[in-house]
């Protein structure tokens, strides 16, 4: 069917070099490439958002992304209210013909084989997940990273801290937890959550490992090499274009809604960041697991519960 | 002295004009400074705000819908303050009292209570839950005068993170991973009006606001808080039991802000998300402040900040002017009004002379 | 004493400056050090100071007389850089001075103590000597301490310099307070009402001091309501009324003249000619005889409290209908927690019979039962300052019919029941709508008792009732007393001051460290005996 | 696991946590002295994290970096003296509209300067007393700390003594307690609390300059996350008592670090419970003791010479 324009709602501003700049640099991408309109509406917070949902579909969009949990309950209302198709984020059961579709950032592969490169890489034997909340697409890829670590050795000790609740802006409080957990032992530091990884790549940078070495930092979702002072190892990077891309296909096809989507290493949505700080070799042997991933040889069920991710981590030590 | 019998009904009149414009012009001029250093253009955005905050039905139905927590919360805070209490702690008894209305709603629709009777238990539950968050404040002031900025910020904290916990630990929604409540469908909401998307927790807000200013102006209760408040020693004096007062302002405040969450829950939200606040009462205590307590006048700045947010939040997106923005026009628009307001006050003084 | 700027003025001038105020004070040649010219200011509905001239000379007790309301304390804000005139100058040693704040006041030599205390209770009083010091020093207590006690001494001041200022009986802050404008060594002396809480022998006192002062060259200025105060102490007297200087009357004349030609014309100058109000001389006459003992209405037995500066210890006592039955005593030796006892403001034990019932419950049930109490903390608790005139008026009945129905305020009610008691107890205020606060003591003392004289009241408890009042509410309050009683109501009457004992009570006890001795019959050997008694020459021995 | 490093850092971390609370804290402890109750201490913070964190990062110095969040502060806090004291508005409306126009400005320079580049500092030398500081573990972690730590140490010592000892301790008592009375014997009032309050900002804004230059190293939008209304808290709570401001910003440095500690030894409590524990046990302690927090009787109350 026609449309001409699609609206995406982020919760925080779109420069955030994560997951708010990953969805409206996609949702940009996503619209050039079918020629459409897009109306970005960022940094909403976790308000009430009905009222810019009406009003991204009253200024013309034929397709809101909601690109964050928090808007799925408004997003899924007004849908129905107004009768625009929406895109939502991990909520898969809710599809709906012509009306709702989900896009789940399944992030546990690439973080997998992030865990796998964390464990390939530390000294100390002790790497450490830090995240400044506990939302379901950060506990999933806490679970992989960690079981991609013991698939590397199980030896490997994983620490896990969360800074604090709704502390995505917490940087002070990123730094601390970050320096705890590397004066705790852990060279490398998994680090998931918006404004506070700046405050962990931070600590990273002016915190030694315990053994006197270099500490790393493995970010999720985005890129931050632009801004690298030489500790940021790699990245677990969502690359959402070509599920936007799809999902406005799939709209103009008239089948919307029939199925969801997802990021997966197959065609590169999800992918490790190469950095090179990473060796050739090791770089290699990463490239093998995903070919296994992607060839179905090397299966990782996501969990998304933190339930989960506290019975791994103290599994662990 | 002279020239004050010199002015005349109409100088007298455009003057009052100018203590209602004047600020609204000053922060207009203030915030345009600030939009073209953002490279925006100032009339465009004001345009917008305008546009969407007040005349495109949409908006005016937004600002409207708004307006209904705030005003309930506003209502508490005028009993509290107008009776001497501090009342800070209106984010943890929003909170928690949403957090309980929301847990609770969903099980009764399943348990398939008629929609008027479940709105009617969240509401209650809203507004018990409020007010017992409060109880421990209200009896550390009354028993041993403690000071109650102290204990309602402190308990404010302690909501907001037990909310949190509830939400994480004991309401979960299990048909989802997103941590959060069971949601109330649409059609077991507060209903709407007409056939607009205005909340009918408008209704409920402009109703108890009204009716706490009659209470507070016209009624016995309502002097005998107001005589605590303005003097506790002179109400002691008189008979009046204070303590109990206390306690009951407390509780009527607090419980009053419970409504409100329940309101915000029940009529607009239909559940709630771990690790959300939106902090409402500390934008609602300058607001009731600025209407000098008084119950008419608090509706029009509540309607103000409402079609101010709501406004300001739209063109902010429309204009690439970051969301911020909007902080920051609020916080003129109270700063300018309390000025205009104090001059007043010195011009009425100097005239009674 | 230095010569300032001013010095160079033409004395011309000042002539000028008085003569219009016909004060002659330039007569006698020497300067004022102070000076007002022409001196107008404004509030809300009052003109407070009205054209006033006058002016302060070294080695004088000056005694400014008025009614309440007159502008006395008004003239002091001015003279002490609270508040500044609208018009007129204000002149030191001849120059005018811009007085903007207190700090330049007592720089120039303008000490005051006000009438209300300017003492931080939460504060020792040495503390509150160093008040004002240079920011930076260290003060030191002990040395301070010491220098306290030594200046105490002269004018027999009673001031213990480590007592916490809220521990202090209001009579004692009153000393604290004089002792500290004392030691600021200024050149001009203001006493604000300074003897309104002190003892017969301590006003003694203080006015011996005053002249001992005036000597030295100082210039004291001195208000008071006691005319007695005024024609001992006084050198000259200025009378205001309305905001204006009516006249000074100037030491010779003061000299050449009986008490009784003074006070007649002080009276006739404090309040004109005005034939609707009382004759204020009228309480020297004695009070009608009470209706034969009427019925005990008032059965007080081991009545005690605890905690509070002073507790109670087992009072007992009787009062009848009819009666008015006087407790005298020092300030702070309980009585302020025997009148909250009985009227049900703090707790206490031992057992209460008002008309035969036993009452106990708190304020609201006593009041019911008939008692109330006429505080003397009148904008402590008295009032609500903030609430219009009606409002106080009522602040006792909220909830009750006529004024509301159905819990619901009937305003036209309160405010006609408002107007009647202004125009009956002579409430001077610009409007029922007036916040009472801005009223003069005297006013809302009459508020006070038009609200508790009114209503079933059958046993009426004052405190200090005619304290800071002029002689015209004296003898206005003092009528409305006797009246209360005239019409069989029980009075219990708290007061420092044993001349209105004297004059109004039909037996008086003597309260003592939170005792109560055995009441006197008031006949002529009361005065003596209680006056024994109250000094605590023979305290409890003979009890 | 509990390794010296680990303690050290766990230890170095809770006073970190604790340093903003503290400066904040003390500052407001002072206004409250003098009578104003300082309501926009969040945004005076917010202004400080982020004025010393462009300051030090276009500077390179962390001192200038410090000394600038404290100006940010102050100028933040000349409003609210302007507005509150001398020409006494409401305290908790310009308070609160402070809060939100300092969160609102901030946020949007980060937007304008740095949302592209997000430049970071580098960490900081902390100030070792020699010797001592090289005793085994103790050493680390009491005598070397960022300097800032230290001033904030001396600053609680020199409050105390300035309350108790010195004719400013008594004035500003009386300006808290009994305004006109200062006032009559000569003091200036308003003179007295716009000091105070501008201290305060200064305070609270190197407070939010430590956050950003010396703990996070990084400014992003609304950092001070709350730690000014925190910091109103204990300033209350320490009624009047420096030192009590002290124990209490640690106590919640404390409380931070353990949660991390735990974690990171597997031990899982939710985030949420152990950051109710300093609240709770507040609360626990005042029900029990339940002793009056006593306040300045003006606190909140402006000083109008001669008003009626
Ligand atoms: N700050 C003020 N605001 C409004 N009215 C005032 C103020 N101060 C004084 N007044 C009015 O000015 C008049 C004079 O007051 P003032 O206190 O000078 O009288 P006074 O002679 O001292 O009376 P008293 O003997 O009762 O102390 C009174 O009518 C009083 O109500
Ligand atoms: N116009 C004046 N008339 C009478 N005495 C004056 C006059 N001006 C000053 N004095 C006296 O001279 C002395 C010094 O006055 P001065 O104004 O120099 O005080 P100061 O110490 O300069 O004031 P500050 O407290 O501002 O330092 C004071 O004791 C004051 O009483
Ligand atoms: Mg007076
Ligand atoms: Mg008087």
């Amino acid at each position: 069917e026609e449309i001409d324009t699609i609206a995406i709602m982020a919760p925080e501003m779109g420069t955030d070099m994560g997951w708010n700049q990953q969805g409206v640099d996609a949702a940009r991408a996503a619209a050039a490439a079918a020629g459409l309109e897009v109306i970005v509406a960022e940094n909403l917070g976790y308000g009430d958002v009905r009222p810019v949902l009406r009003e991204l579909i009253e200024d013309g969009a034929d397709l809101v992304i909601g690109h964050a949990a928090g808007f799925n309950t408004a997003a899924l209302e007004i849908g129905e209210e107004m009768g625009v198709p929406i895109a939502i984020a991990d909520m898969p059961e809710k599809l709906s013909k012509g009306k709702v579709a989900d896009y789940t950032g399944t992030g546990s592969d690439g973080a997998w084989l992030a865990g796998r490169l964390a464990a390939k890489m530390t000294r100390t034997g002790i790497v450490g997940i830090v995240v400044s909340g506990e939302p379901p697409s950060w506990n999933n890829m806490s679970v992989a990273f960690a079981e991609g670590v013991r698939a590397e050795n199980p030896a490997i000790e994983v620490r896990y801290a969360v800074i604090g609740p709704a502390a995505y802006s917490d940087a002070a409080g990123g730094k601390r937890v970050a320096e705890t957990v590397i004066a705790s032992g852990a060279d490398i530091i998994f680090g998931q959550g918006n404004g506070s990884s700046f405050g962990m790549l931070q600590a990273v940078e002016t915190t030694p490992a315990t053994d006197g070495g270099k500490a790393w930092f493995i970010d999720v979702i985005g890129d931050k090499s632009s801004i690298d002072k030489g500790h940021l190892l790699s990245s677990v990077v969502w690359d959402l274009t070509p599920i936007y891309s799809a999902m406005i296909a799939d709209l103009q096809a008239g089948n919307y809604g029939t199925r969801n989507y997802d990021i997966s290493l197959a065609d590169d949505s999800l992918r490790l960041l190469k950095t090179d700080h990473i060796p050739a070799d090791v770089w290699a042997e990463l490239e093998a697991l995903k070919a296994d991933i992607v060839a179905g040889k090397i299966t990782i069920a996501p969990k998304y519960d933190a339930a989960s991710v506290h019975a791994l981590v103290r599994a662990v030590e | 002295m002279s020239e004050r019998f010199r002015t005349g009904a109409g100088r007298e009149l455009a003057i009052q004009a100018l203590f209602l414009i004047g600020p609204l012009l000053a922060v207009l001029i203030l915030g345009g400074l600030i939009l073209l250093a953002l490279g925006a253009n100032p009339f465009s955005y004001y345009a917008f705000v305008v546009e969407r905050g007040m005349l495109r039905p949409s908006g005016l139905e937004a600002t409207l819908t708004r307006m209904g927590p705030l005003l309930l919360i506003a209502s508490g805070l005028i009993i509290a303050f107008r009776a001497g209490v501090w009342n800070l702690g209106g984010d943890g008894q929003f909170l928690l009292a949403a957090v309980m209305a929301a847990a609770l709603a969903p099980l009764l629709h399943q348990a398939g209570w008629p929609v008027w009777l479940l709105l009617m238990a969240g509401l209650l539950t809203g507004a018990i839950t409020g007010a017992a968050w409060a109880v421990l404040p209200a009896l550390l002031r009354a028993r041993q005068g403690l000071n109650e900025i102290i204990t309602t910020l402190m308990m404010s904290f302690l909501g907001v993170s037990l909310a949190n916990l509830l939400v994480k630990l004991a309401f979960l929604d299990p048909t989802t991973t997103t941590p959060q409540t069971r949601t109330l469908p649409v059609e077991a909401r507060l209903p709407r009006l007409f056939d607009t998307t205005i909340s009918s927790g408008l209704l409920i807000g402009l109703v108890v606001v009204i009716l706490v200013h009659l209470m507070m102006t016209r009624t016995a209760f309502g002097l005998r808080l107001r005589v605590v408040g303005a003097n506790p020693r002179a109400a002691l004096h008189a008979g009046l039991a204070v303590p109990a007062l206390t306690i009951a302002v407390f509780a009527l405040s607090a419980g009053l802000v419970g409504l409100a969450g329940a309101v915000d829950v029940l009529g607009i939200q239909g559940n709630i998300r771990a690790d959300w606040n939106p902090a409402y009462s500390l934008s609602v205590v300058p607001l009731v402040f600025l209407a000098r307590l008084n119950g008419y006048g608090t509706i029009v700045y509540v309607f103000l900040f409402s079609a101010l947010s709501i406004g300001a939040e739209s063109a902010a997106r429309r204009l690439g002017v970051p969301g911020y923005f909007s902080l920051v026009i609020v916080a003129l628009m109270l700063i300018t009004f309390a000025l205009s307001d104090h001059f007043q006050k010195r011009r009425q003084r100097l005239s009674q002379i | 004493m230095q010569t300032p700027p001013g010095a160079a003025l033409p004395p011309a001038d000042d002539r000028a400056g008085y003569g219009r105020a016909g004060s002659g004070v330039t007569g006698a040649g020497i300067r004022p050090v102070v000076a007002l010219q022409n001196v107008t200011r404004r509030f809300p509905g009052v003109l407070a100071s009205d054209a006033v001239s006058l002016g302060f000379l070294p080695g004088e007790v000056h005694v400014l007389l008025g009614e309440n309301g007159a502008g006395k304390s008004t003239l002091v804000a001015m003279l002490s850089g609270l508040q500044q005139p609208d018009a007129g100058q204000i002149l030191i040693d001849g120059a005018a001075v811009s007085l903007a704040a207190p700090r330049d006041a007592l720089r120039l030599g303008i000490g005051t103590v006000f009438q209300h205390s300017m003492l931080v209770p939460s504060l020792s009083v040495v503390d509150n000597f160093t008040l004002g010091g240079p920011w930076w020093q260290r003060p030191d207590r002990k040395a301070l301490a010491a220098r306290i006690q030594a200046a105490a001494a002269g004018p027999g001041l009673r001031v213990d310099p480590f007592a916490s200022v809220a521990s202090l009986s209001l009579g004692e802050r009153q000393q604290a307070e004089i002792l500290r404008a004392l030691m600021r060594g200024s050149r001009c002396l203001i006493l604000d009402e300074a003897t309104a809480m002190l003892t017969p022998q301590e006003a003694g006192a203080l006015g011996a001091l005053m002249r001992r002062l005036a000597a030295t060259g100082l210039a004291v200025v001195f208000i008071t309501h006691k005319l007695q105060e005024a024609l001992a102490f006084g050198d000259r007297i200025t009378v205001l009324r309305g905001g204006r200087n009516v006249g000074m009357i100037a030491p010779d004349v003061l000299q050449a003249r009986s008490g009784a030609e003074n006070t007649a014309h002080i009276v006739s100058l404090m309040f004109g000619e005005d034939s609707r109000r009382p004759d204020p001389l009228s309480h020297d006459l004695p009070r009608p005889a009470p209706p034969q003992k009427g019925p005990a209405l008032l059965k007080v037995a081991g009545l005690s409290t605890a905690g509070g500066p002073q507790p109670l210890r087992d009072i007992s006592f009787t009062l009848h209908a009819g009666e008015i039955f006087g407790i005298a005593g020092i300030d702070g030796n309980g009585q302020k927690a025997l009148a909250e006892a009985l009227a049900g403001q703090i707790p206490s034990t031992g057992t209460l019979h008002l008309g035969g019932a036993e009452i106990n419950g708190g304020v609201a049930a006593r009041r019911r039962a008939g008692l109330s109490y006429v505080t003397d903390d009148r904008l402590g608790e008295g009032i609500v300052a903030g609430f219009p005139v009606a409002t106080n008026l009522v602040l006792k009945e909220i909830g009750q019919p006529p004024f509301w129905r159905r819990g619901l305020v009937q305003s036209a009610t309160i405010a006609a029941a408002a107007r009647a008691l202004v125009q009956a107890f002579d409430i001077r205020t610009p409007d029922v709508t007036t916040p009472a606060g801005r009223l003069s003591g005297g006013n809302i003392q009459k508020v006070l008792l038009a609200r508790e004289l009114t209503g079933q009241a059958q046993v009426v408890i004052f405190a200090k009732p005619t304290y800071g009042l002029d002689l015209q509410n004296i003898t206005a309050i003092r009528a409305r007393i006797r009246e209360a009683a005239g019409h069989g109501k029980a009075v219990l009457l708290i007061s420092t001051d044993l001349d209105e004992l004297l004059e109004l009570s039909d037996r008086i006890a003597v309260i003592e460290r939170g005792r109560l001795s055995p009441p006197y019959p008031n006949d002529d050997t009361a005065r003596a005996a209680i006056t024994r008694l109250i000094s605590g020459a023979t305290g409890g021995a003979d009890v | 696991m509990l390794s010296e490093t680990f303690l050290i850092t766990l230890f170095l971390g809770a006073v970190m946590a604790g340093m903003p609370l503290l400066l904040a804290g003390l500052g407001e402890q002072l206004s409250e002295r003098a009578g104003v109750l300082n309501i926009g201490l969040e945004g005076m913070m917010l202004a400080g994290a982020w004025a010393g964190f462009v300051a030090a990062w276009a500077s390179g110095s962390a001192g200038l970096g410090f000394l600038a969040g404290a100006g940010a502060g102050l100028v933040v806090a000349a409003f609210m003296a302007l507005f509150c004291v001398i020409m006494a508005l409401n305290q908790i409306v310009v308070g609160i509209a402070l809060v939100l126009a300092v969160q609102g400005l901030t946020a949007l320079l980060h937007f304008v300067q740095f949302s592209q580049s997000y430049p970071r500092l580098d960490g900081m030398q902390a100030w070792a007393v020699p010797g001592l500081s090289q005793i085994p573990l103790l050493g680390p972690m009491l005598f070397s700390h960022n300097p800032v730590v230290w001033l904030g140490l001396a600053l609680t010592a020199a409050m105390a003594f300035l309350y108790r000892q010195t004719n400013l301790g008594i004035a500003l008592q009386a300006a808290g307690d009994r305004p006109a009375a200062l006032d009559a014997l000569g003091g200036n009032v308003t003179r007295l609390r716009v000091l105070t309050v501008l201290t305060t900002g200064a305070l609270a804004g190197l407070g939010g300059a430590f956050m950003s230059v010396a703990v996070a190293g990084v400014f992003v939008p609304f950092m001070s996350h709350g730690n000014g209304f925190i910091a109103i808290v204990l300033a209350m709570l320490a009624r009047g008592r420096p030192l009590w401001v002290l124990g209490g910003a640690f106590l919640f440095g404390a409380s931070l670090s353990m949660t991390t500690a735990l974690q990171v030894v597997g031990v899982n409590v939710p985030v949420d419970v152990i950051q109710m524990l300093p609240f709770a046990m507040v609360m626990l302690v005042l029900v029990l003791a339940g002793r009056k927090a006593n306040l300045p009787a003006a606190l909140g109350e402006s000083f109008e010479r001669g008003a009626r």
